[in-house]
């Protein structure tokens, strides 16, 4: 596809965002901003679908790099003016740390422009799974954005907030679009900034720290990527995404750059020993939460990770590490989500927990695994968006996120409740798309005992979990004292009722996603497995009777929506004694111990992380 | 049309899952019954049980209560009709599981101190089973190949003797049993997570049980097939009975332990077991061993 | 802020009865909950409180039916210890006959009192074969004082000045082939309480009391014996027959359980002895006039110390009756087991106690 | 036989409501092996939510009354009691005690009324087939009803 | 595993459950059951009702009947001991349930027996 209206939609996606930035740095006055934003958020939508049935019928988009040279050096003057900016915010924040990192990439950028790089390839190259990003980042942002404009209200800055908010949008839509590794480096350094700036938003002494924290992890991953960068012009000769070999043509020290950007990704995905960014995050505004576990930022990692799997397939002991990794943060993380009381600690934990499957499907490198990869991307993004901003709402309308506060919100703010239950049940009921990746991945793990056995702790804690938040807030009465109830903000519904839409929209067309975007994609590098067929999808060892549970879920919700002659309703039982009720909830581990885990946890995982870049030094010395 | 008759004969065996199973329930409450010396109650007294309590209006503490049991029925009966007709038995185990999420649902929907110590032993049970029977449904899949309960053919027994075996604590947990009956505890939390059905409800939460049982069972019989059809139904039936009278007697010989005792005991032991031999037969078929 | 509402929330608190399947009698525990560890525990009596004490003081003669009611596992021993106190008053001696046959009955109801202890405790634990093999030996207990006595709970045996109904040559036999065959069969069970792994389980450390905190809540009975107290009223009363009590150390429910076990293995063996030495003679002294005066008696129930007051002027009302029955002590001592323990661990505990509301509260 | 299935599963809870223990403990007797009523397909559910058939002893302390009638409204319809002795009858075996309510039909409908006291096993096991019969009347005329 | 002998051997000998109702209660001859009165001996002194402690009996001289509320009688034998003139018997049998609370009513010369009626509620 040639035509002028690709490079537009292109090119709208990332700039648009960016032009109604800068707009609202001007506009300061909230509802004028919100204009703005939702129209904006309208157009992204609206962009983001054409460019995805373009990609679709079309196949990739690509643009020769040549022809963009103009836009590499503005790239490549914006990337070190970024870097020193940071250099400057870690001298403002006292951070040596962060200042160091930034240095660093600025010595390695600066080295490799005075090297010279390569400039024969596709700058962008928009494929399936970059339009697949795009469109989550687009639709699900925007969403974001729109429900931002509400909750922000209590808040200051207004004008900034949206700027960096839209940004993010922009930048990530940035990262997923380019095939040249420095833009994607440039890309990947401003959703570092957003996320500065986005957590360190309120302006308390906590949030500026979690800011600065965030900014250590990340621009430390932002070194291992640059270092990734320099390693792979100097291995493989180009610093294009689709030129790199594939990883039965690679090994020894050659693997090192894959091992240093997935450190990177493991970073941006804040995957353990690197988790503590992302939990400490959770003092931004809520929004700011749903945007970097659900839309932006911690996808980045993954998408990564999902670009360099052909190179990494094959790759033996790395892959395997990467699996490794993957699962043990997958059910570290879902253990540790059983223990806390908040709700965003709960679910920021979950984030890690999920990402790491996603991580762990890319290391073991088969077509199943890359497939339920890609699946788990979407919903998870989606899901966690709508629980993120669930929570936000309930915060709004109870002031609290604990689990143990929101007892019985079912009777004070249904449509809230109703709202978390569908999140959830995207998570863990049939049909939706995550339980079908994870039936998928199940599949794909059969093979591997191991790995097996963490997958399956890891989904018993998972149901843990959420049945103990959804647990509490249907914990209520009998149906005779559900009568006061909240309204719940007009935005609110409207942008939670248009995710749990687009969820289960995405569910309903889950074969067509497969056909029209996660199997070309996997068709790279594997024969795709997974077909819809039969009663939904098969694959050739498997079936998940797709329609038949759509069908099942559909007559549920009709059941629960209907509203029928009240049954007759009955006091609970208290052993005749008629008392007041007190239900507490379970952590099952004390907070000590929680610690103890998790410094256990932390420091395996960083040898693991130690190993893995050592693996190909050691192959190599070896061979 | 041979096929055509053979989905109706498959329809009919799911529809008689719910009869299988309560007479299997009331086999083994004669069975208790005979070990205690007492004369017990007739083989149908479970079908009875539920036949009264399916017509019995009862009465609720709220809607969603309700809601969520019959979720987790129509999952349960969904598992166990993907898992009769020969499909993904990875996907019936998921529905199963789904099954019991909902079931925890919907103890904790109420506000009840006894039903929400009821759901938390549940969720507890449910880690203790869950990974187990998961590990068994990989390994059964890894050694013949396939997901579909179709496709697994042979004494699969014969390659995962460990696996089979771990079913065992497994159905001693799900059949409410001791040394491990902790949910429904009968005396101290009164019924767990039943507490607050009645009539109809409950009803509709045994039912949901019973399909999760026969889930639980017809995972246990996919070890064993035989290609000739009447010898294959008679070593399943021995095979059921056998676990029956297993469990009568292991029940009835033990005290009921705590749910920590029980949640180590199946993940080390049970899982281990099945991890056991599926390394085994992983190393085997690599070449590693033998 | 936040914080105390966590720690608030994340109590449960758990009514815990007075209907309760595993209480027989209205008993409220109101138990706090962290997760299942009990934190504290609050002890509410009153549900059994009918007013017997009143009652009893209406007509002497009529309350000797009347205080058996006050409790129906041990009925005999306070309907004992009410004519005891009345033969004191009235100063009677009662015929040897009727000594021996109140120690049958007696020792027979502490029979049926420990299995029926044993087999709630085996339910508690959810053993429940168990729990009907003890009923199943103790119904053929039932079924030899329904013989003897006409009732299976309340023997209205006793008079004031011996007892009304006699042991034939006859049942005195049935009464010493039941005992060897009881004692057979049980020694195999009472190994089955010492041994076996899983009621180990779940009674061993459960519900500690150690001597000291035992002596300051005033235990008796079995509760006191297992605490390492030597302390049991037969042994001074009980002349002329060999007996010992059972005393243990550790205190906690399965030495609770243990405890009970050798008493049975002990009762048996006295009521052999009685049932086979039973002298002739009378079995009731007849009494003249209105009882006077004031007296204590105390006897060693199943469950302990059982002790009546009885206080009278010399008309056919008494003055006053004051009954301080064994489990009104030890039902006490539950707050100090219970704190600490698993939600899990309070039907075993509050059952090794014994717990009687119906005299506690009477 | 209209109403025959709810009458083979009789589900029972027992409630003391200042009794003696006396017939309480006649009433466990029925679930041993002896007299075993289970095999009439009948329960002892300790939850008022399960059970069909009330099984009350004791003369009602004033303090259990109102617990009793918590109890009797717990359970679903149809629903049946049992007064088994004679303190649940008629309070009679505590004549005098200031504070009983004088029997369980002072505070909730009895249906059955057990004497005794103790009531014997087998007493108790007529009150409940006594009480199982009204149940079959009541649900087969409900029945018939919602026919015509 | 004494347990598992016992279940075992449990099993093999067979219930000891009883046949009852179908087959006879287990009923020992000297079993208090319940009080029947001879009228033909009583001189209706009121010396059982005296002695009764649970007032389950009402002597009415002028109508010559003795009352006896069924449910309120604790078959303690009292009465029994009490009678000068041996009127009254107990008997191995004891009473049975009923829909509604007994009371028998022995007449010195003819004998009926009448329900109390509903209770009111
Ligand atoms: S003496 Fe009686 S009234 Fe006074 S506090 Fe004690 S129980 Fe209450
Ligand atoms: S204890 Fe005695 S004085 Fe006190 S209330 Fe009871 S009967 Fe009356
Ligand atoms: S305790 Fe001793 S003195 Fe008392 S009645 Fe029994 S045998 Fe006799
Ligand atoms: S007499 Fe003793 S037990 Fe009774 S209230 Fe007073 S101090 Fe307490
Ligand atoms: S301690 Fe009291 S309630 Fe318990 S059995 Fe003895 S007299 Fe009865
Ligand atoms: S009727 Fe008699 S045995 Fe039954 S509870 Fe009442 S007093 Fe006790
Ligand atoms: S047996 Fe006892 S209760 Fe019955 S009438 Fe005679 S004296 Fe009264
Ligand atoms: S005591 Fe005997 S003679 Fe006198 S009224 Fe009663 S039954 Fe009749």
């Amino acid at each position: 596809m040639d035509e002028p209206i690709v490079d537009l939609l292109v090119g709208f996606l990332v700039v648009a965002p960016v032009a109604v930035a800068l707009f609202c740095l001007f506009l300061r006055k909230l509802p004028a901003i919100g204009k703005a934003v939702g129209a904006v958020s309208v157009l992204m939508t609206m962009f983001a679908m054409a460019l995805l049935t373009i990609v679709v019928t079309a196949g990739p988009i690509v643009r020769e790099a040549h022809d963009l040279a103009s836009i590499t050096t503005a790239i490549t003057v914006l990337d070190l003016a970024l870097m020193l900016t940071f250099v400057y915010i870690s001298w403002k924040a006292k951070s040596a740390l962060a200042g160091v990192f930034a240095a660093l990439q600025l010595i390695v950028l600066a080295t490799m422009e005075i090297g010279g790089v390569s400039e024969h390839g596709a700058a962008i190259y928009v494929d399936q799974l970059s339009v697949m990003m795009a469109f989550v980042t687009s639709v699900i942002g925007s969403i974001i954005c729109v429900y931002a404009v509400r909750y922000m209200a209590h808040y200051e800055g207004h004008g900034r907030f949206f700027a960096v908010m839209l940004l993010f949008l922009g930048a990530m839509n940035g990262a997923v679009f380019s095939n040249n590794l420095l833009w994607l480096f440039f890309f990947w350094e401003v959703t570092t900034l957003c996320s500065y700036l986005l957590i360190g938003h309120a302006g308390t002494m906590e949030a500026r720290r979690s800011a600065v924290t965030a900014a250590e992890y990340t621009l430390g991953g932002g070194v291992s990527l640059a270092v990734g960068i320099m390693l792979c012009e100097h291995h493989f000769g180009t610093v294009f995404l689709d030129q790199l070999p594939s990883g039965a043509a690679i090994g020894g020290l050659a693997l090192l750059p894959l091992a240093l950007m997935a450190v990177a990704a493991f970073t941006k995905s804040a995957q353990i020993p690197f988790q503590k960014w992302l939990l400490g995050a959770m003092v931004a505004p809520t929004p700011v939460s749903a945007l970097l576990h659900s839309a932006t930022m911690v996808n980045l990692g993954v998408y990564l990770l999902l670009r360099l799997a052909p190179s990494l397939q094959g790759s033996g002991a790395l892959s395997g590490m990467v699996a490794l990794a993957g699962v043990a943060s997958f059910l570290i993380t879902a253990v540790l989500a059983m223990t806390q009381s908040n709700a965003k600690r709960v679910l920021a934990y979950s984030t890690i927990s999920n990402l790491g499957l996603i991580v762990a499907c890319v290391g073991l490198g088969t077509s199943m695994a890359m497939t339920a990869g890609m699946l788990l991307l979407v919903f998870h993004a989606i899901s966690k968006a709508l629980l993120f901003m669930s929570v936000g709402a309930i915060k709004e309308g109870t002031g609290s996120e604990d689990i143990d506060a929101m007892e019985g919100l079912r009777d004070r703010m249904p449509l809230v409740s109703g709202a978390v239950l569908v999140g959830v049940s995207m998570m863990v009921m049939p049909p939706f798309g995550m339980f079908a990746s994870k039936w998928l991945l199940s599949e794909a793990v059969a093979s591997h005992p191991l790995m097996a056995l963490f997958l399956v702790l890891g989904f018993g804690a998972t149901l843990v979990y959420y049945a103990k938040w959804l647990g509490r807030i249907f914990t209520g009465g009998t149906d005779r004292d559900a009568l006061c109830r909240d309204g719940t903000p007009r935005t609110y519904a409207a942008t939670l009722m248009a995710t749990a839409v687009v969820g289960i929209l995405a569910t309903g067309l889950m074969g067509q996603l497969l056909e029209g975007l996660i199997n070309p994609y996997v068709s790279k590098v594997f024969d795709p497995v997974l077909q819809t067929g039969g009663w939904g999808l098969s694959t050739t060892v498997g079936l998940f009777p797709l329609v038949a549970l759509i069908v099942l879920a559909s007559l549920l919700s009709v059941a629960a929506l209907y509203r029928g002659r009240a049954p007759p309703t009955s006091e609970v039982y208290t052993c005749g004694e008629g008392s007041e009720v007190q239900v507490g909830t379970f952590y099952y581990w004390t907070e000590a111990r929680v610690a103890r885990l998790m410094r256990t946890a932390n420091m395996l995982m960083a040898l693991l992380v130690i190993a893995l870049v050592f693996a190909p030094v050691i192959q190599e010395v070896a061979a | 049309m041979s096929s055509m008759f053979e989905q109706a004969a498959l329809l009919a065996l799911w529809a008689a899952v719910p009869l299988l199973v309560g007479v299997l329930l009331g086999l083994d409450r004669v069975l208790t019954a005979r070990l205690q010396g007492r004369r017990g109650p007739s083989v149908l007294q479970s079908l009875r049980d539920l036949t009264k309590l399916l017509h019995k209006k009862g009465s609720y503490v709220n809607r969603s209560q309700v809601l969520f049991a019959y979720g987790a029925l129509a999952l349960q009966a969904a598992a166990a009709l993907v898992l009769i007709m020969g499909s993904d038995v990875l996907t019936a185990f998921l529905l199963s599981g789904v099954g019991c999420f909902l079931m925890v649902m919907a103890a904790l929907s109420v506000r009840s101190p006894y039903s929400h110590l009821g759901a938390q032993r549940e969720l507890v049970q449910m880690m203790a089973t869950e990974p187990v029977v998961m590990m068994v449904v990989l390994s059964l899949a890894y050694a013949s190949g396939s997901f579909l309960g179709a496709e697994m053919e042979g004494m699969l027994v014969l390659a995962l003797p460990l696996a089979a075996a771990a079913m065992v604590p497994v159905l001693l947990i799900r059949l409410e049993k001791s040394p491990y009956d902790i949910a429904t505890a009968h005396s101290e939390i009164v019924s767990g997570p039943y507490v607050e059905f009645s009539g109809r409800g409950l009803g509709i939460t045994k039912l949901a049980h019973w399909f999760e049982l026969g889930v639980m069972f017809g995972i246990l019989l996919l070890f064993f097939r035989l290609s000739d059809p009447a010898l294959d139904l008679v070593v399943k039936g021995l095979v059921v009975l056998a676990v029956v009278l297993t469990t009568a007697v292991i029940d009835n010989t033990t005290a009921r332990l705590t749910r920590w005792r029980m949640l180590r005991f199946s993940l080390t032991l049970c899982l281990g077991a099945v991890m056991l031999n599926l390394i085994v037969l992983y190393l085997v078929d690599s070449g590693v061993i033998l | 802020m936040i914080k105390e509402r966590d720690e608030m929330s994340r109590t449960t608190i758990i009514p815990f009865g007075p209907q309760h399947p595993a209480f027989l009698e209205p008993l409220n525990l109101s138990l706090k909950l962290s997760e299942e560890t009990v934190i504290g525990a609050e002890i509410n009596y009153g549900y059994n409180h009918r007013g017997l004490e009143k009652a009893l003081t209406s007509d002497f003669r009529r309350s000797i039916y009347m205080c058996e009611r006050v409790c129906g596992i041990c009925s005999f021993f306070h309907s004992t210890a009410y004519c005891q106190s009345l033969e004191s008053l009235f100063q009677v001696q009662v015929p040897e006959r009727a000594r021996y046959i109140r120690t049958i009955m007696m020792e027979s109801q502490r029979l049926t009192s420990h299995l029926l202890a044993l087999g709630h405790t085996a339910e508690a634990i959810g053993f429940e074969s168990l729990f009907m093999q003890l009923f199943r030996e103790r119904e053929s207990i039932m079924r030899m004082v329904n013989d003897i006595s006409g009732n299976r709970v309340h023997y209205s045996m006793n008079a004031i000045g011996g007892v009304r109904r006699d042991i034939s040559a006859q049942q005195r036999s049935d009464i010493v082939s039941r005992m060897d065959g009881l004692e057979v069969r049980f020694e195999e069970l009472a190994k089955i309480f010492e041994k076996d792994p899983t009621i180990r389980a779940r009674t061993v450390g459960k519900g500690v009391l150690t001597p000291e905190i035992a002596r300051s809540y005033g235990v008796v009975g079995p509760v006191a014996r297992a605490s390492g107290i030597a302390q049991d009223l037969r042994e001074t009363y009980c002349q002329g027959l060999s007996f010992r009590p059972v005393v243990r150390e550790e205190g906690d429910a399965y030495a609770r359980s243990m405890v009970r076990v050798e008493e049975i293995l002990r009762s048996i063996d006295l009521i052999r002895q009685t049932a086979s030495e039973l002298p002739g003679g009378a079995l009731n002294i007849p009494f003249r006039g209105r009882p006077t005066g004031e007296t204590f008696t105390r006897l060693e129930a199943p469950r302990g110390e059982l002790l009546y007051y009885v206080r009278a002027k010399g008309t056919t009302d008494l003055e006053r009756i004051k009954i301080k029955t064994p489990a009104f002590v030890n039902v006490a001592a539950l707050s100090a087991m219970v704190p600490g323990c698993e939600m899990a661990d309070i039907p075993v505990i509050t059952v090794s106690v014994d717990p009687c509301i119906c005299c506690t509260e009477r | 036989m209209n109403g025959r299935r709810e009458a083979r599963s009789p589900w029972i809870l027992h409630f003391d409501t200042g009794s003696c223990n006396g017939c309480d403990i006649e009433i466990w007797a029925l679930l041993t092996p002896k007299y075993d009523v289970e095999r009439f397909g009948m329960m002892n559910k300790g939850n008022p939510k399960h059970a069909d058939i009330l099984l009350v002893t004791g003369p009602v302390t004033k303090k259990c009354a109102s617990r009793l009638k918590n109890l009797y409204e717990q359970m679903p319809d149809p629903k049946l009691v049992v007064a088994c002795g004679d303190c649940a009858s008629t309070g009679a075996p505590f004549v005098g005690c200031y504070n009983t309510c004088g029997g369980v039909d002072s505070v909730i409908p009895v249906d059955v009324y057990v004497p005794g006291c103790a009531c014997r096993p087998e007493v108790l096991i007529d009150g409940v087939v006594m009480a199982v019969d009204k149940w079959r009347e009541i649900t087969g005329a409900s029945s018939e009803g919602a026919r015509s | 595993m004494a347990m598992l002998s016992i279940v075992l051997r449990n099993l093999i000998t067979g219930p000891v459950t009883t046949r009852y109702p179908e087959g006879p209660a287990d009923i020992p001859e000297g079993n208090r059951g319940r009080v029947d009165w001879n009228m033909e001996a009583c001189t209706l002194c009121g010396l059982c009702q005296k002695r009764c402690p649970t007032l389950a009996l009402k002597v009415d001289k002028k109508a010559g009947t003795i009352t006896l509320e069924v449910f309120r009688c604790i078959a303690c034998g009292v009465c029994v001991d009490a009678c000068p003139q041996e009127a009254i018997g107990m008997i191995a049998e004891t009473s049975r349930p009923g829909y509604f609370k007994d009371v028998r009513i022995y007449q010195k010369e003819v004998t009926e027996e009448r329900d109390e009626g509903p209770p009111q509620p």
